[in-house]
């Protein structure tokens, strides 16, 4: 029982993470219909330059304070993580207006592909640190009720906080600023959106910052618990079945799906993947997607499709 | 059909005309191109222009003769990008450094030791096209760093009549020269680094009896270069009567929350970690975060270098792996030649304060014996002669490195005699365990030798059904002595 | 249904009492009406009145929540496109649904499929017979193609097309399909006149050569009166009216809900 | 020699109806075949064979079975790499467990296979549709991958779930040297190229575009998506099954299940959406695209003294820019650049 809790706390955990990823994809799908798979790509860029500015401030600057090193490279993050966005809406997006899905789709791989190339390029290719005082140790709950207690990773806990943080953020944004209402209503309908007056570039721009946003925020996370390393990039493949779990176009759908294929995943392998030989986790969850999808076509809380001919 | 052949038009009608002209004048071309090269501007436009050229020298390869018979081509395929550029890069700059050493001391005796890279990114169909490039160029021998590209390779180095040395890697039942005559996993299998362990294990509790009943796990990246130990472990586990967990870990390895789950359920006395690149990092981080003592975990020696530890720091202090032979090895005198040799004299390959660390001993060893069996094929087909693959083949299946000739080429403390032969392609199962500190690795063991009893049956049976799905033949006797 | 300008055969299409509603939105409720062989028979109504709805019940892209559609005897609770397009029922839709990666040529052999028989290797191998039915039913497109005067843009892709050929074409696949009821959904909406006149006079020439029984949703109240034989009103889902044109137009129900919008 | 349709007159429906109506092209088409199969095995030298040409042949088939399915039926799928593996390890399978059983037939029998396993994975497409349907396959991909390596009967229990297979040998003709590979790569090539030309040509072909164009309508006109999607499916797995076999028994002859890993799946859908949906010529355009430009582009920059990392860096950058380019000016692929360029031909010299 307890370990069941346990296991459970940890899927809802890692669950999370995944979320901080999905987010950048829903959002940008949301405004602009593009599916980019360059956020994961975003979020090593993002977390490379955190970590690179981090070493490297401190030493132009020469202070020593771990806080303010943290603080300087994270804005400096931010400010390349906008700069990229700038340069995809107007290099890219702009140019590819109105074409299918699938092109868009393949334009953020080529993307991805100069990220990578430009990330190693400019930051290196060797495994980084990115230390924000992340508290590593387990600490234990209910140690007298089950024999061992419930492990919860109190750094999976601080991003779980942070990750909430960042929802309620997102949220407050699109419901109570102008900027946001607008991402709304280019969301809800791009003809609509322009005709009273929403500049669309301008809209992509933000999107892109604000996905940039999210992915530096997960870049940050993952990277203190992972290293900052190309395998970064990586975790999008798990960020996907949570995309389309909860609907390519739900910001709750992010969370919601994240928490269900992390609970699904980790339960998964630690309960029947032992039967199965174990390792059954990363397809897993995306046949718990697939069975979803079934039942919704359109994922939890996508918009339903009606054909009208 | 149309757009079959419509495809293979701009591809090939190019390539054609080159290869006629390549035919009959290719050192004259390559000349005149390489002077083109060195004048030729970095503008995009250049380089378009130069595309052609570029793939035609690769086109030519397949052609070219050795430039010179006085030097000794070492193609390097490397890994300095992607997933596993933090253990890729070391590992490529002790490898160049070593040669560049080498020529420092003259090259093999007075034979120059050329070189180029090649970059695969781990991945198989760039290493095959790699080493179909520089092969052409009476390429000695092709060392990969990878199970895939080993793979791939081995079935080319056949025909191509090039050896291919696994160091540490690749497969274990390879160490049968009898089938596999271009293979050299020299100083050690997986076998090899699974025994040793168990035996490490065993001494810990004081001897092998004392294991039965305990339980081990064993964390591995789910690729064949994880699941290799599995055979041995298990014929381990039925003769010393230790329980064995297997969890398999997803490549790259980046989410393993739920491995460290089971592992704190099924609380096992011991963790062999059988991990590369970020796999193993991540595993230690995850032993801390479900604070799993990094003192019962023990690495494979691919599990145990600075990038798997240095940025968990203090945390996995205590944490242990095997070391292939030799371990970081700062102060060997070999270290102290190179840095005042080649980074002295500004011609290091990457940083000098990673000079000497694990992964970089293990290039530079690696082009050791590279070297080497050069050296020893040299005994026999003339001193100071380019040797051919087929001829460096014999070197390296009669390796003879004593202590004494280790200590001379300033490996003293770092390696422990190895000498192939015609069955045996390993030629030593020597390792020690050594432990992180929290700041660097230090030994933490003695020397152990695998336990031949148990792997030679494996390796042979292995080899077999090998032989079996190749419909090939074992080699007869008499073909040692070509 | 005692005097119209042609003798009509028996009824050929029943529809009984359908009712359809997205989640809350009812979109049809408890229609009926009936189609007689060799009739034109129009539906109309201001917009949203549920006319497409209705066609698309009758071949089954929407399934209706109560109510049944008989044909030629057969009665069903909801329609199986398949079994509709067997049962020789085609259809033209209101905003163009070519198939707009496909030629011209290629939409109408599309029509042809259901008749085609040739099995996946035999296509794959192109031999004898595969090739010969290709053939065969390349003739006949061809036929339709002259019938509809668009030969010049066999082999353009629909795409390019402007929209009055396009809605043609629409028909032509229709037609290819060698339809016994033909349903045009609004044929001639965005059209001038002369697009127009071309497209009535198709649609005469199918029901008198043909003898194809057509029903036509149609804003066009002039198009409307003139060639149609029965008129079937709908407003807001429910059917306010049906009848010959003459009396439709007398019925006050009509009036009112065309008020303005009637030209 | 211009390139004029006009004056060509077709008096009968098959003459118009034949793969290439225009005479310049046959012309065109013959000497390439010549080319392909005379000049280039006499003239090739053997790095072109083995590191660019036989990866081109049998990734070009692979697209090409994509094709069908993306580029024709409009169901994207990134389960291609799972599907080569299916039918490698299919045809190894056979090979090891029956004695003498024929190379060909077990190539083939891959191809079935998979088949059989793409139209099963096929089956949600019936319900979920686009991107969704994009990444439920990626379910099948990362199934397949798990599969070979967890169910050791199916590598016939090697240890580490890798697999060898023997010399390839075809009724006593043993396919070793480069050119002969070639060849035997070649002819599958251009037979599942003239079989695939066929079927997009015939009516199963229309009733895919059909669907891809507007299933409503589709559906309207007597077709059953269930059959003409699960047929997509089941055409395109086979072809990319027998691609599969190639790449493990020709090109590999040893390998891991990382071999058909997900970068692989990624890598077909580019060749297809780059080279061209719904073309066949554009599936060969986009192999060649993806295939040979890293490794020219890598070249290039390292014969302009960049050292290795450096350029392979570059490369990617570049690389990446370039497929982003060519989706701007040619979202439609590299195949339609080619039509445009054949239509300029015919109106030359008249602008219009």
């Amino acid at each position: 029982m307890g370990f069941f809790l346990e296991t459970l706390i940890g899927g809802l955990m890692s669950g999370i993470l995944y979320s901080l990823v999905a987010l950048g994809f829903v959002l940008i799908y949301k405004a602009s219909g593009v599916f980019n798979f360059a956020q994961g790509a975003m979020v090593l860029f993002a977390a490379l330059s955190m970590a690179r500015l981090s070493e490297w401030i401190p030493r132009w600057l020469g202070f020593e304070s771990l806080l303010l090193a943290n603080l300087l490279a994270f804005a400096g993050a931010m400010i390349v993580m906008v700069v990229v966005a700038w340069l995809i809406e107007k290099l890219v997006l702009r140019r590819l207006v109105n074409q299918e899905g699938v092109t868009l789709l393949m334009a953020t791989l080529g993307i991805t592909y100069f990220l990578e190339g430009f990330g190693q390029l400019a930051f290196g290719s060797d495994i980084y640190k990115i230390d924000v005082g992340m508290p590593k140790d387990p600490i234990f709950l209910f140690d007298q009720v089950f024999q061992g207690g419930i492990l919860v990773n109190q750094e999976d806990l601080v991003a779980t906080v942070i990750a909430a943080g960042l929802v309620a953020g997102l949220a407050m944004f699109f419901q109570y600023t102008t900027t946001g209402r607008a991402l709304r209503a280019v969301a809800d309908d791009h003809q609509a959106a322009q005709s009273i007056g929403i500049p669309l570039d301008r809209i992509w721009v933000i999107v892109w910052a604000v996905a940039g946003f999210v992915a530096l925020v997960a870049g940050v996370i993952w990277g203190s618990k992972l290293g900052v390393q190309f395998s970064l990039s990586l975790i999008a493949l798990k960020a996907l079945p949570v995309v389309i779990l909860g609907g390519l176009t739900s910001v709750p759908g992010a969370i919601i799906g994240g928490l269900l294929i992390g609970v699904g995943e980790k339960l998964s392998e630690v309960f029947i993947g032992p039967m199965l030989g174990g390792g059954i986790e990363i397809w897993f969850a995306y046949v718990l997607a697939l069975l979803f999808l079934l039942i919704r076509p359109q994922g939890l809380f996508g918009e339903k499709i009606i054909d009208r001919v | 059909m149309d757009a079959g052949q419509g495809e293979d038009a701009p591809l090939a009608i190019p390539a054609l005309i080159k290869s006629c002209l390549f035919a009959r004048t290719i050192l004259l071309l390559k000349l005149m191109m390489e002077t083109k090269l060195k004048e030729s501007l970095r503008t995009f436009t250049m380089a378009v222009a130069l595309a052609g050229a570029a793939l035609a020298t690769g086109l030519s390869t397949g052609v070219a003769a050795a430039a010179d018979a006085r030097e000794q081509f070492f193609p390097v395929l490397t890994y300095r990008t992607g997933a596993y550029a933090p253990n890729g890069v070391p590992f490529a700059n002790g490898y160049v450094d070593y040669l560049k050493y080498v020529n420092t001391k003259g090259g093999i005796n007075g034979v120059k030791v050329t070189y180029e890279e090649c970059e695969t990114g781990y991945a198989t169909d760039k290493g095959v096209e790699c080493y179909e490039r520089l092969k052409g160029k009476n390429a000695t021998v092709f060392q990969p760093l990878s199970t895939g590209i080993t793979f791939a390779l081995t079935e080319k180095v056949a025909n191509d009549k090039i050896p291919l040395i696994t160091a540490g890697y690749g497969r274990s039942e390879s160490a049968d020269g009898m089938v596999f005559k271009w293979n050299f996993p020299l100083t050690g299998t997986y076998w090899d680094a699974a025994d040793v362990l168990i035996q490490h294990l065993g001494k810990k509790e004081g001897g092998l009896d004392k294991l039965a009943g305990k339980k081990i796990a064993l964390v591995y990246h789910d690729s064949p270069f994880g699941k290799e130990p599995i055979p041995l472990l298990q014929e381990r586990s039925k003769l010393n009567g230790f329980e064995l967990v297997l969890l398999p870990v997803a490549p790259p390895g980046v989410e393993q929350k739920s491995t460290w789950l089971q592992v704190r359920q099924s609380r096992p006395d011991y963790v062999l970690l059988w991990g590369w690149g970020i796999m193993n990092s991540t595993a230690i981080k995850e032993a801390v975060a479900t604070g799993y003592p990094r003192e019962k975990m023990f690495g494979v020696w691919w599990a145990g270098a600075e990038p798997d530890v240095k940025d968990v720091g203090e945390a996995a202090k205590g944490y242990n792996a095997l070391a292939l032979q030799h371990g970081a090895e700062p102060d060997s005198k070999i270290v102290k030649d190179i840095l005042k040799d080649v980074h002295g004299k500004g011609q290091g390959t990457g940083p000098a304060e990673e000079v000497g660390q694990v992964l970089y001993m293990r290039g530079l060893s690696a082009a050791m014996l590279a070297v080497e069996g050069v050296k020893r094929a040299q005994e026999r087909y003339g001193k100071g002669k380019a040797m051919s693959g087929e001829q460096v083949r014999w070197g390296y299946e009669n390796l003879a490195l004593d202590q004494k000739k280790l200590d001379s080429l300033g490996f003293a403390g770092v390696m422990r005699p190895i000498s192939t032969s015609c069955a045996d392609h390993r030629g030593a199962g020597w390792a020690r365990v050594h432990t992180w500190s929290g700041k660097k690795w230090e030994f933490s063991s003695g020397w152990y030798e695998s336990n031949e009893s148990i792997i030679k049956p494996m390796v042979r049976a292995a080899a077999d059904k090998y032989a079996a799905e190749k419909k090939i033949e074992r080699r007869l006797p008499q073909d040692c002595q070509t | 249904m005692s005097v119209s300008r042609r003798k009509h055969g028996e009824v050929i299409l029943d529809v009984r009492n359908i009712s359809l509603s997205f989640g809350g939105v009812k979109a049809l409720t408890d229609i009926s009406f009936d189609i007689r062989e060799r009739e034109i028979r129009a539906i109309i109504g201001p917009n949203g009145a549920g006319k497409s709805s209705m066609l698309n019940c009758i071949n089954g892209v929407y399934t209706p929540q109560q109510g049944s559609i008989t044909f030629r005897g057969q009665t069903f609770a909801h329609m199986d496109s398949r079994r509709v397009a067997e049962m020789g029922v085609a259809r033209t839709f209101q905003n163009l649904a070519l198939f707009r990666g496909m030629n011209v040529i290629e939409n109408l052999m599309g029509g042809r499929n259901l008749k085609m028989r040739s099995n996946l290797l035999q296509q794959a191998f192109n031999i004898g017979f595969a090739r010969r039915e290709e053939v065969e039913h390349r003739r006949f497109v061809e036929g339709i193609i002259d019938f509809l005067e668009i030969q010049p843009y066999r082999k353009m892709a629909v795409g390019k097309l402007p929209y009055g050929l396009q809605k043609r074409v629409d028909l032509g696949r229709a037609l290819s399909m060698e339809p016994q009821v033909l349903l045009l959904d609004e044929p001639m909406a965005g059209m001038n006149v002369e697009e127009k006149q071309d497209m009535c006079r198709f649609i005469l020439d199918v029901n008198e050569q043909f003898g194809t029984t057509i029903v036509l949703i149609e804003h066009d109240m002039g198009v409307v009166m003139d060639i149609s034989d029965r008129v079937v009103v709908l407003d807001y889902g429910k059917k306010i009216g049906d009848g010959q044109p003459y009396e439709v137009r007398e019925n006050p129900d009509v009036i009112r809900a065309y008020l303005g919008t009637a030209n | 020699m211009f390139y004029r349709e006009n004056g060509q007159f077709k008096t009968s429906y098959v003459a118009d109806q034949q793969i290439f109506p225009v005479w310049q092209d046959r012309v065109a088409i013959v000497f390439l075949l010549g080319v392909a199969f005379i000049a280039v095995p006499l003239l090739a030298p053997e790095y072109l064979f083995r590191a660019i040409l036989i990866p081109f042949l049998i990734l070009s088939l692979a697209a090409l079975g994509l094709n069908i399915l993306v580029g024709y039926c409009g169901q994207i799928s990134l389960g291609t790499g799972g599907l080569m593996a299916v039918g490698a390890y299919g045809a190894y399978n056979l090979l090891v467990r029956i004695d003498g059983f024929p190379l060909i037939l077990a190539l083939v029998m891959g191809g079935v296979f998979a088949a059989v396993i793409g139209v099963l994975f096929g089956i949600p497409s019936l319900r979920i549709r686009g991107l969704y349907l994009a990444v439920a396959t990626l379910a099948a991909q990362f199934f397949c991958d798990w599969a070979f390596l967890r169910i050791t009967w199916l590598t016939n229990n090697s240890s580490s779930g890798s697999v060898n297979v023997a010399g390839l040998n075809v009724a006593g003709w043993s396919v070793d040297t480069p050119a002969e590979r070639y060849l035997f790569c070649l002819v599958f090539v251009s037979f599942f190229a003239l079989i695939s030309k066929n079927l997009v040509r015939g009516h199963i072909g229309r009733e895919w575009m059909a669907i891809r164009d507007m299933d409503v309508a589709a559906a309207v006109i007597g077709i059953r998506p269930v059959y003409a999607k699960l047929s997509a499916f089941g055409v395109s797995s086979f072809i990319i099954g027998v691609a599969g076999s190639l790449w493990g028994f020709v090109y590999l002859g040893s390998w891991e299940p990382a071999a058909f890993n997900i970068d692989r799946s990624f890598q077909l859908l580019f060749m297809v959406i780059i080279g061209g949906l719904g073309s066949v010529m554009g599936s060969f355009f986009g192999a060649a695209f993806i295939v040979v430009l890293p490794i020219v582009l890598d070249q290039v920059t390292v014969a302009l003294g960049f050292d290795t990392a450096l350029a392979s860096h570059l490369t990617l950058m570049i690389f990446g820019s370039l497929i982003v380019f060519f989706l701007i000016v040619e979202p439609h692929g590299l195949a339609r650049l080619w039509t445009l360029g054949k239509e300029k031909m015919r109106l030359w010299p008249f602008p219009h």
